[in-house]
């Protein structure tokens, strides 16, 4: 589904006196992970809601494949069917009585007729291995559960991009590996998936690129490279991943380092290189 | 439409508040002994104050295609009476003032006998009175709602039009004005308001029903508890 | 989030916050009651200009924050000012016609209705709501009834941030696209508020439990000063404003 | 403050049919740093609110000192003295307009006298370095602000233990350091901190014993000997800290490692002691 290229071009935002995106750019790449990494008030969710249409910047403008996104009724009418952005909290998200009424508002809304919305719920609902929360009511709910339904309400929506605000954030170890099963789904289904974290950890080990906001800009490259860099780091109020601290501390190359096993590995490595040279 | 502030001469403003003070006293009794009675309800009468408050702010589509704000009196009366309606709009009327600019400190008197009196006691007799004719809850509900919005702006005319009376036509003449002015326009969306009433009923009879009885609104029926 | 909560701001960020509310209620609710009992001319204008003057200079609202909030009652009173100064009769038809009684009504209307707002705003715009309930207090009024109106107050901000939050979210899928679709919507959106105001209420009782809580809120207020020469200054003024309206009327 | 001794004794919480706590036996030490750790839905919340006497157990008993706690009105009066929980959402438990008015609500709740209360107020808030907010209404406050108002609210009442349900959730790097700075206040002030958490980084990090749930027990002992314990961290659907993690793919003795720090120590002792060897 993620043949469309969403972009944000020299984006500024402002909440009365205070200016949150001062000029963000950003190329969102297609079918891939992307983290939105920044501390909390960095303007993450302001960015994503911007990409989203929810909120009209004061300058600069959303691409969606060149082409400046309108904030008429029409030209958002079409963007939503682009990108849809999933809430940080689901509760924000989740109003309908149960799970299968509030993942066909999307669907019923595109006034699809009602085999077609069965079959776009059906779906979203498989996609996030749900189907057996089809009848639930909400407030039944784990926090993780509703996490995954509000994803599924924005799934049926079929976009080629899905935004996601913190979307592990609150979960606790197991929730984050049904949150990255969920993730790794969309993306066989080629959605573009972005996902806003100050989980340094997190978007280390799952990203394909990292987009840094700091100072109401964005610094977009690969996770190794932007995350080594300890003056970026400090500058968004971020902390380093602890196995690029191992790694800076123990002088091996960062570049190979993603998670514990990398880690471990790049010690062994010098290892045997030490040993080799001696 | 609430009546701005300045907009009403002096003697208007004093007898406006002078005809509210009694049922808004009243009100407040009533609050003060549930509150006396279950401390808890205390927490509970100010989510139904906040509710109304934010009310107001949501945008409701109206048949015309425009859209406006529900009233939400009808709502609240049904709810939680009209009584306590009458001291939480007082409160949320001198917010709507001081917090958002909407009518005033010395029209408060007039907004509250219009929009925390008889706006919420007409729908509620509204109410009252489709349940025991044995009409079906859904007409209830929307009469209520649409008559407590369009009693809420009949009331709002006749107090303008009192205040200020048309050089040609006299005191009929302007009440009808303001009316052309206000309830015309409001009719679409008094019948609005009443549609959105019946929907949100529907809902919260299927996810707060507990919520509902403990209000009164709705009795724990057998017959629906089988029916579900 | 909410377009009228600039007023609030304001309160809460005014130079004035931390003066007493006897002493700004003195000058505001009298430039109040000047407003609606002078004539327009010169009175009304004065206190109008007194409350504007007031507003931005030492309670330093700003003139664009001004411009945001004032907007909306403006609206509502050239709506109101209209409708006074057309006159209908009924003549055989519907007749509209303008007589100079009901022109010069309007304006007064207009310049009364303009002044008492900015009075107002001299008090909403340098006094956070929970002070004047404090002073509500004072005024013997009944403890639980304040207790109710402040829970209000703080429940508000919160509830108000969950409508924004479910109507983008709504908007978001399409939920205002066509008018069955919003009629939907809406109803969902006032149905889940009132299930999370009732919710809110809930938690917060049984956290309150935790901090002591049995019959009563209790709170303490946070020092404000009192100055007898505040008072006397406001006392001036009025008495100036009026003064000069009579003398005006007398002259004239 | 804390000369009294908090603890659970076969305490059982059952919520309809689903037993959460099975016998959770717990004995909190004086004056130190404890971590409570358990996947969501583990009960954490329940043990907490179960100390702190706002949940009377089906069965079990909590003990100040070795006496039972009452749950009649003196009983609960006399231990929200001793005991004070502050709940993960600070909106549960903040009610008044500003900072100043909020706090003053628990020591007016025990009818002291109003300099008193004045006092407590002024050295809740200094503690938390949090005076300059005295006069901010809460509403316009920041999340992680709101948290340190709701520890001043709660420490304004004295207690000798201070129960935090999940104080780092929702917060960055930043805001996580700003608390740990607030709890390092509490325990100069001789008060014991509790907190729960199933970030297992943080609590091996900062803890000085953690508590593990599992099955609706507790396993209470040294951070790093149960957090390296594989068997009991899957058990608790919990992951192993990255730190121990690594040291243990590297072979290394885990006692000392508790962060980056430590583990690149470890590393680099072993290291020397090989190339000792050899």
């Amino acid at each position: 589904m993620s043949h469309r290229q969403l972009s944000a071009s020299a984006v500024q935002v402002s909440y009365g006196q205070r200016a949150v995106l001062r000029g963000a750019d950003l190329e969102i790449p297609r079918a891939r992970r992307l983290a939105l990494l920044g501390a909390n008030g960095s303007g993450k969710t302001t960015l994503l809601r911007t990409l989203a249409g929810s909120l009209k910047p004061n300058g600069g403008e959303v691409l969606v494949d060149g082409v400046a996104l309108r904030f008429d009724r029409a030209g958002l009418r079409a963007h939503r069917q682009v990108v849809q952005l999933v809430a940080q909290n689901p509760d924000d998200q989740l109003f309908a009585a149960d799970v299968f009424r509030d993942v066909s508002f999307g669907p019923l809304n595109l006034g699809l007729a009602e085999h077609e919305v069965r079959e776009r719920v059906a779906e979203a609902l498989a996609v996030l291995s749900i189907e057996d929360l089809a009848e639930r009511p909400i407030h039944e709910l784990s926090y993780g559960q509703r996490k995954r339904v509000a994803i599924a309400g924005a799934l049926a929506m079929q976009p080629c991009v899905m935004l996601l605000d913190e979307p592990t954030a609150g979960l606790d170890p197991q929730g984050v590996d049904e949150m990255v099963g969920a993730l790794e789904s969309l993306l066989r289904a080629h959605t573009t998936v972005v996902i806003s974290t100050h989980d340094v950890e997190f978007a280390l080990g799952w990203a394909d690129s990292v987009a840094v906001l700091v100072d109401g800009r964005v610094r977009h490259g690969a996770p190794n490279a932007l995350l080594s860099d300890a003056g970026l780091v400090a500058a968004a109020r971020l902390r380093q991943p602890l196995v690029l601290q191992a790694a800076g501390l123990l002088g091996l190359e960062a570049a190979r380092v993603t998670d514990v096993t990398g880690l471990v590995a790049a010690i062994r490595d010098q290892g045997r290189l030490a040993e080799g040279v001696a | 439409m609430h009546i701005a502030e300045g907009f009403l001469p002096v003697a208007h403003c004093v007898a406006w508040y002078a005809v509210s003070a009694p049922f808004v006293i009243h009100g407040a009794r009533k609050v003060i002994e549930q509150a006396k009675e279950h401390p808890e309800s205390r927490l509970l009468l100010a989510a139904a104050g906040a509710f109304t408050f934010v009310l107001s702010s949501i945008k409701l589509p109206s048949v015309t295609g425009s859209s406006s704000h529900p009233n939400g009196t009808g709502l609240g009366a049904v709810l939680f009476r009209p009584p306590v309606m009458a001291f939480l709009s007082t409160i949320v009327l001198i917010f709507q003032a001081l917090l958002l600019a909407h009518g005033g400190i010395t029209t408060l008197g007039a907004n509250v006998f219009s929009m925390g009196i008889a706006g919420p006691w007409i729908g509620y007799w509204c109410w009252v009175g489709s349940n025991k004719l044995g009409w079906h809850r859904n007409v209830g509900v929307f009469l209520a709602l649409a008559f407590a919005d369009l009693s809420t702006y009949l009331v709002t005319s006749v107090q303008l039009g009192l205040a200020f009376p048309d050089p040609v036509s006299g005191i009929a003449g302007s009440v009808a004005k303001f009316m052309g002015v206000f309830v015309i326009s409001q009719v679409p969306l008094a019948i609005a308001e009443g549609i959105l009433g019946v929907l949100v009923f529907r809902l919260l009879t299927d996810v707060a029903r507990p919520e509902l009885e403990r209000l009164g609104v709705i009795k724990p029926s057998m017959s629906e508890a089988v029916a579900r | 989030m909410a377009h009228g909560l600039a007023l609030d701001h304001a309160a809460w960020s005014s130079p004035w916050r931390s003066r007493s509310v006897r002493d700004k209620g003195v000058l505001s609710l009298g430039l109040l009651v000047a407003a609606i009992s002078l004539p327009a001319w010169p009175g009304g204008a004065a206190v109008a200009v007194a409350g504007l003057v007031l507003l931005l200079g030492p309670i330093r609202v700003g003139w664009a924050r001004l411009g945001r909030i004032i907007w909306l009652p403006v609206v509502s009173i050239l709506i109101g000012v209209a409708t006074v100064a057309v006159s209908v009769s009924w003549d055989g038809g519907l007749r509209l016609q303008l007589t100079s009684e009901g022109i010069d009504t309007a304006g007064r209307l207009a310049v009364r209705a303009l002044a008492a707002t900015l009075a107002m705003f001299t008090l909403a715009c340098s006094t956070p709501m929970i002070d004047l309930l404090s002073a509500l207090r004072h005024a013997r009024v009944p403890d639980a009834l304040i207790e109710i109106a402040a829970l209000i107050y703080r429940f508000s901000f919160g509830l108000l941030e969950s409508a924004g939050a479910i109507h983008s979210a709504q908007e978001a899928r399409l939920g205002y696209a066509t008018r069955s679709a919003a009629m939907r919507s809406a109803s969902m959106g006032v149905a889940a508020l009132f299930l999370r105001s009732w919710d809110r209420a809930r938690r917060l009782e049984a956290g309150l439990v935790g901090r002591g809580y049995e019959d009563a809120l209790r709170t303490l207020e946070p020092p404000r000063q009192r100055s007898a020469g505040f008072v006397a200054a406001s006392a001036a003024l009025l008495v100036a404003i009026a003064a000069g309206a009579v003398a005006w009327q007398v002259l004239t």
